[in-house]
């Protein structure tokens, strides 16, 4: 074989810790290679030509490039070298920067160590054969689960360009966190007002089925061709028939339900529409406080419904929905701040959340729209704000920065204002977090126009003194302890990962980081990507971000997904499995252990059975080929002899 | 040959890695990519998954003189393949049962999880089992002499 | 000590001292992003010279003099309410314990009121095995030149009867004064190694 | 005598009981003879060393400590149980040196005495509640507090930090709380459970006891508390002893009975409160006396024998 190996130098990213040329030079008289040279930045236009060039030149059947990770350029690299004929998988990578250059300053080391990455590189190449990817038909349905902004943004997007929408969220209305705000920054207009019409335009798409009061059961499939099966919770509540009207919630005699939409600040019926331009508009009962069920009496609803909905002996239901391709959407939980004894969570009725006193601000909210303390319903004087309760915080698990609550604090400061003209706030906070297009003023208008108290510092300590409330912090500008008494105190709750993240996670095959938050491909240049092909991200379960950046994903996960339905079919990887027939005992292990069922018997005459690969479903782990006795069944491109000649390049 | 004879003087020791492609190859990205410092003494083989990781590798790589065989992949329930890592560890259990046989410690093979997104966890993981190799020397390799059942497995 | 106007790093920054008390207290003094709440939570912040956090910010800007002559760490109650509180779980408490084993070390203690008490507590403790509180407290408030300090105190302490007219002798005094004496010995040795 | 009692548990008693803190003592020792659990003293124990030999050096601090925990794993103890949280510290020091490889040698050499390490502190509120058990305490009332506002004051060091203290929660302990509901006491939240009481200011600065003291005073008062119960001798002394100190200070009247747990626990098993040293209170408690008696009915189960 004939081989050109290409050292980079990525500008001097690892030209600084490697000695390059002297890892051309060294490998060069290694056997089979007939060409070597060093390359400034490799994977520019004219590096990528210059490897063609030689490939032409010296009739290079093999190359290997020593730069990045592979997980960085190996497809750019592929995509090069089959454009001067050869096949794209007579090529192999040495990752000497992430692995070496960036990871020792020891200039003899990492050479040495370059070197020999280079030479397993080569030794693994030697047995490289061309592959060829099969293709099969792409099912160009989309699935999102999670109906928050984020969601419901991407399925609108992809139901505009035609597409079959699936859109499956766990509570019985989409809508999501932003559905519970008031008014939103930075422009402070009213959150229903702009995503009202967008939830209304879900319910009007026919390419759109709405999944509410759902949950993924188990995920099959690929990219292409994935099979979710969908748990709809039994809502008692025959909702094909179900209009919305209501009476059942007015005649409902269980009234003592903690409204979860209002968040616990007030309360609702056994049965309920969780809030008036709720989508789907449906009645569902609450089985742990519906009287007929906790008591086996009542059925009050069943009588006064007029379209005769109730369902008391409804059960849930498992549906098989199958598609191409399916984004991720499942944003956030928030903090629960009574790990924060001293603040007396949970304890003091007057200290609240920030999601709270959005339901407080709204004019759907418990109080009417109407600012009034949860304990005596007086309207407050003094509010204080308190900023990275639950972020950036070692001691509760939870250090990074929730990114939104700067800016929420601000507006629910500049709202408290606006309806109770003689009060006062107070915001005590470490760094005001504001970096977007008109925020940083937004905050400073906060303070200028609004007089908003700015206090650097956080609280110690927050405890009664008669009906109000002492808070204890630091002004570390000052260098002194301050105390304010307040009314009403605000905790700004950090943002987690929504609950069940990481089951839904493992269900999906994606990753997540070790806060749940799903894991994109790249953090700079694939955002919206999961490691997974054909599994996209949008909004805050990647990750804390606010409404812009949520709906931004949105798009940008159904852009992804258009981009993958703009062909029929996709090609499939050939690195898979595939059995050497005459060696295969029939033991049938691999079968056993193959997590896809990509393995299957094959009858041959006389009635003899082989193991024979399906290689439009092997996903290509190489399990089977670590269990197979015989080594029968071999994963193309990572074949035993493959890894052998690495090891023993680098052992003999 | 001569290559072979330099390292022996030198202080670097010969650890060999299987990282999975998904979660540990991504997680040693991720370190160099946070430039976080580690011995230099560890060179990195690619699988998709430790589910493809054959013992035999590291067996094999164990006695022709590596010093050090680490075996890392994903998570626990993290699997991109769902199970291939549960596999994995049954046999890597056995694996190092079986070494002390072959007059090789079992503490030169170590296997771990790390995901794409703990690169200071690969750093402290990389660091300690080098750490670790540097402690227990030179494997002096399989000795035909003693050790005769292996001659087979070879 | 006055407080600071203008901080010449380069010539005041002593890393050693950073280096000291992070191995002394097991602390990280680098984990500190001065969120404030140690001086929050502190019910001494009033009287210190400079509140906890900014003790924790001179620690890392290696103002060893300033903080090991400051009266701060010697007003600190050790209470632990910083420490139970800080976001970056860092043992406050500790560090300020460390600074006092080192301000004494340094002889840089700025209230010599605590020397004085702390010697005489010592003492006590060498040559009775306990404590004698009613021989104690007097004798530090006569030392101190306030001899009538808490006298007020003193009938409801006997209405309680609860003084001790004579200390506490234990039999194992000779013990303890080994332990004193075998401890001094450690130390010198120590001293001389270094 | 051992055999009449279902358990013993090594006491250690401190110097502040030997003087200022007498009452807490007493009180411990009668309540533990009702809950059938003997106490043995650590034979010729010695001070804890205290705030200044800790600060002189740990090592001497841990060493002096040491020698109480090396008598009591001599007497084959593992558990040895304090009524002062200030000496409660100094053990758990010393234990916490012993277990510091760096250090142990040092601690040994200079301690001389055999040490395994294998002991563990607690506070007499930790023993109450974790080995002793509520319902226990519970069913050993013979007169509840009936009618009687209590509210629980834990100070600094009984929960915290949580590292060392490894006991009840640090900022919303209930411990206490949980102790005088069993004895029939009525306890409102209290928001100044764990705030520092102004410890050894007493002789230095009286203003700041004057400050954190009076608010707990006061907090207390307005609480409709008719008694603060504390579990610290420091404690103890600035809202009884110097009661009359921050009265004067704040310009407002306590008259506050500022008792020991164990006091109130031994109260509602019907023990004698002189026996118990409710006499050496400063600030007056005959109001709660009498209160107790008026209201308190006896519980008509058999009490538990007094031996
Ligand atoms: C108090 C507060 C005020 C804020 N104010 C503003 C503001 O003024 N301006 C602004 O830009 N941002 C604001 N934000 C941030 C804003 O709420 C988020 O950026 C936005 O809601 C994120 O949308 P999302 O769709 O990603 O997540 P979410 O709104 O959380 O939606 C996720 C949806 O997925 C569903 N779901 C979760 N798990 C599953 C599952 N396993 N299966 C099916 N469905 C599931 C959930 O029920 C939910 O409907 C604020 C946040 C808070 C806490
Ligand atoms: C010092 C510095 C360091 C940074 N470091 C980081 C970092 O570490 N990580 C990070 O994530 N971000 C970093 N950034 C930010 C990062 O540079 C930007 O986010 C990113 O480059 C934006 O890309 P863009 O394509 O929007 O704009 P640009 O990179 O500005 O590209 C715009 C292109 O459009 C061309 N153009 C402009 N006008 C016209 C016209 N009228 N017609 C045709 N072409 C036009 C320009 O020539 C240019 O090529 C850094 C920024 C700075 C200043
Ligand atoms: S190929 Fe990789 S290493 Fe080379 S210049 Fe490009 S990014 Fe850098
Ligand atoms: S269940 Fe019946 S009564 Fe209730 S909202 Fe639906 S249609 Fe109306
Ligand atoms: S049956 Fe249940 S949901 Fe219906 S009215 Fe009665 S309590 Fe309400
Ligand atoms: S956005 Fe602001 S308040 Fe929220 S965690 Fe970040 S810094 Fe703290
Ligand atoms: S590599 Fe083997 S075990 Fe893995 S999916 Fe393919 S056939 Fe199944
Ligand atoms: S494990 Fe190997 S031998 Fe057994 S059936 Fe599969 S391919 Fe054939
Ligand atoms: S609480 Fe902790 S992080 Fe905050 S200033 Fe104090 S020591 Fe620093
Ligand atoms: S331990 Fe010292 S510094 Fe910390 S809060 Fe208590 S008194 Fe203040």
């Amino acid at each position: 074989m004939r081989i050109g190996v290409f050292v980079c130098q990525c500008g001097t990213n690892i030209a600084s810790t490697v000695d390059t040329e002297r890892v051309a030079q060294e490998v060069k008289k290694l056997p089979d290679v007939v060409y070597t040279t060093t390359y400034m930045y490799t994977c520019s236009e004219p590096g990528q030509q210059e490897i063609q060039r030689a490939i032409e030149e010296h009739n290079l059947q093999g190359v290997v490039v020593a730069a990045c990770s592979p997980r960085m350029h190996e497809p750019t690299f592929r995509r090069a070298v089959e454009k001067a004929g050869l096949n794209r998988y007579m090529f192999e990578m040495a990752n000497i920067r992430e692995h070496v250059s960036w990871v020792s300053n020891d200039r003899e080391a990492n050479t040495k160590k370059a070197i020999e990455l280079v030479r397993m590189a080569v030794a693994k190449l030697r047995f490289n054969q061309p592959l060829f990817p099969s293709r099969v038909a792409i099912n160009k349905r989309v699935m999102v689960i999670g109906g928050g902004v984020a969601g419901i943004q991407a399925a609108l997007d992809c139901a505009d360009a035609g597409l079959d929408v699936v859109l499956v969220e766990r509570r019985t209305s989409i809508g999501g966190k932003m559905a519970q705000l008031d008014k939103t920054f930075p422009t402070i207009d009213c959150s229903s007002c702009i995503l009202g019409p967008k939830m209304v335009d879900v319910a009007q798409k026919e390419n759109i089925t709405l999944h509410a009061y759902s949950e993924i059961e188990s995920v099959s499939g690929y990219v292409g061709n994935f099979a979710v099966r969908v748990r709809k919770k039994a809502t008692y509540v025959d909702w094909k028939a179900c209009t919305g009207c209501g009476v059942c919630m007015e005649k409902c005699p269980s009234r003592k339900v903690p409204d979860e939409f209002n968040e616990g600040l007030s309360f609702t019926r056994a049965i309920n529409i969780p809030f008036p331009q709720a989508i789907p508009k449906k009645a569902t009962i609450n089985r742990s406080y519906c009287i007929y069920f906790t008591k086996g009496k009542c059925g009050i609803c069943a009588k006064v419904c007029p379209a005769k909905a109730i369902r008391y002996d409804m059960t849930d239901e498992v549906v098989t929905e199958e598609v191409g391709a399916i984004i991720v959407a499942t944003g956030y939980d928030l903090f629960d701040p009574s790990a924060y004894g001293e603040y007396g969570a949970g304890q003091y009725r007057d200290v609240i959340t920030g999601i709270q006193y959005e339901r407080i601000l709204s004019a759907s909210g418990p109080f009417g729209g109407h600012i009034k303390r949860p304990s005596d319903g007086r309207e407050p004087k003094d509010v204080v704000f308190i900023a990275c309760v639950g972020s950036r915080d070692a001691s509760v698990g939870r250090p990074y920065c929730s990114g939104v609550c700067c800016m929420y604090i601000a507006k629910q400061a500049i709202l408290t204002k606006d309806h109770i003209p003689n009060s006062r706030s107070y915001v005590f906070y470490m760094d005001i977090r504001s970096p977007a297009k008109n925020y940083d003023e937004f905050v400073r208008r906060a303070q200028e126009e609004y007089g908003v108290q700015y206090i650097r510092g956080r609280v110690g300590k927050i405890y009664p003194r008669g009906d109000r409330l002492v808070v204890q912090g630091m002004d570390t500008l000052l260098g002194i302890q301050v105390e304010v008494e307040a009314d009403l105190v605000v905790l700004a709750t950090g943002i987690e990962a929504s609950r069940g993240a990481r089951e839904l996670a493992e269900k999906l095959h994606i990753s997540y980081d070790q806060y749940g938050f799903f894991m994109e491909n790249h953090p700079k240049l694939r955002p919206v990507e999961t490691n997974t092909a054909g599994i996209y991200l949008a909004g805050v379960c990647q990750g804390p971000k606010d409404i812009p950046a949520s709906v931004a994903q949105g798009s940008a996960a159904a852009a992804k997904v258009l981009a993958l339905f703009a062909r029929d079919t996709i090609e499939t990887s050939p690195q898979v499995a595939s059995v050497t027939e005459r060696a295969c005992i029939a033991c049938g292990k691999c079968i056993e252990v193959c997590p896809y069922g990509a393995i299957r018997w094959k009858e041959l005459k006389g009635g003899v059975r082989k193991a024979e690969v399906i290689t439009t479903v092997c996903q290509g782990c190489g399990l089977c080929n670590a269990t197979c006795p015989p080594k029968a069944i071999q994963l193309q491109h990572a074949t035993d002899n493959q890894i052998l000649a690495e090891i023993e390049e680098l052992c003999a | 040959m001569e290559e072979r004879e330099k390292t022996k003087n030198n202080t670097e020791m010969r650890i060999l890695g299987f990282l999975c492609n998904w979660c540990s190859y991504g997680g040693a990205d991720t370190a160099g990519v946070s430039r976080l410092k580690q011995p230099t003494d560890l060179r990195i083989i690619r699988i998709p998954c430790t589910g493809r990781m054959d013992p035999l590798f590291a067996f094999k790589a164990l006695i022709s003189g590596a010093d050090g065989v680490l075996v890392s992949g994903c998570h626990p329930k993290d699997c991109h393949y769902s199970v291939g890592n549960l596999y994995a560890r049954r046999r890597f259990e056995v694996l190092k049962d079986f070494l002390p046989f072959l007059g090789i410690e079992s503490d030169r093979f170590h296997y771990t999880w790390v995901s794409a997104s703990e690169g200071q966890r690969w750093q402290e993981v990389v660091t300690e089992f080098s750490r670790r190799i540097h402690e227990l020397g030179r494997n002096p390799g399989f000795d035909m002499n003693t050790n005769l059942v292996n001659s087979e497995a070879r | 000590m006055e407080r600071l106007r203008v901080l010449a790093l380069n010539s005041t920054y002593d890393e050693s001292f950073i280096r000291q008390v992070e191995m002394e207290s097991g602390q990280q003094i680098s984990r500190c992003y001065q969120c404030g709440n140690c001086g929050a939570s502190c019910n001494y912040t009033c009287v210190y010279d400079y509140p906890v956090n900014q003790i924790m910010r001179l620690i890392q800007l290696g103002q060893k003099e300033v903080v090991l002559s400051s009266r701060a760490i010697w007003l600190c109650a050790a209470c632990t309410a910083c420490t139970t509180r800080c976001p970056c779980n860092i043992e406050v408490t500790k560090i300020m314990e460390t600074l006092r084993v080192m301000s004494l070390e340094e002889g840089t203690v700025s209230l010599k009121d605590v020397e004085l008490f702390y010697k005489e507590f010592l003492r006590s403790l060498k040559n009775f095995g306990r404590v004698f509180e009613a021989g104690l407290l007097p004798l530090v408030n006569l030392r101190i030149g306030r001899p009538f300090n808490d006298m007020e105190l003193a009938p409801l302490v006997f209405k309680g009867r609860k003084i001790h007219l004579f200390p506490s002798f234990i039999k194992g005094r000779k013990e303890i004064s080994a332990i004193f004496d075998r401890f001094e010995s450690w130390r010198r040795k120590k001293e001389d190694l270094s | 005598m051992k055999d009449n009692f279902s358990r013993t548990v090594a006491y250690y008693p401190g110097c502040s009981v030997e003087g200022t803190a007498k009452e807490f003592d007493e009180s411990t020792r009668e309540i533990f003879r009702v809950l059938n659990v003997a106490l043995r003293e650590i034979p010729d124990w010695n001070c804890c060393g205290s705030t200044p030999s800790h600060i002189y050096d740990p090592l001497l601090s841990a060493a002096i400590s040491g020698r109480n925990l090396a008598i009591a794993e001599r007497m084959g103890f593992y558990e040895v149980m304090t009524p002062c949280p200030g000496c409660l510290k100094a053990l758990k020091g010393s234990i916490e040196v012993f277990n510091n490889p760096l250090k142990r040698k040092d601690l040994l050499n200079i301690l001389d005495m055999p040490f395994y390490g294998r002991i563990k502190a607690v506070s007499v509120v930790q023993f109450l509640v974790e080995d002793v058990g509520i319902e226990e305490i519970e069913r050993c009332v013979l007169f509840p507090l009936e009618g009687i506002t209590i509210v629980p004051y834990y100070g600094c060091l009984l929960t915290r930090p949580p590292k060392s203290a490894q006991f009840d929660d640090p900022e919303q302990p209930t411990s206490l709380d949980r102790i005088l509901e069993a004895i029939g006491a009525t306890v409102p939240h209290f928001p100044f459970k764990t705030e520092c009481c102004g410890a050894t200011y007493g002789v230095v600065r009286k203003d700041i006891v004057g400050r954190l003291t009076g608010r707990i005073l006061e907090m207390a008062l307005d609480l409709g508390a008719d008694a603060i119960a504390v579990a610290c001798p420091l404690c103890q002394q600035n809202l009884d002893l110097r009661q009359e100190q921050i009265e004067r200070y704040r310009g407002r009247s306590f008259k506050i009975s500022v008792p020991y747990i164990t006091q109130l626990i031994g109260l509602s098993f019907g023990i004698d409160p002189k026996k118990l040293g409710w006499h050496r209170l400063a600030a007056d408690p005959q109001k709660l006396l009498t209160r107790f008696d008026k209201l308190s009915k006896k519980r008509p189960t058999e009490p538990p024998t007094i031996r």
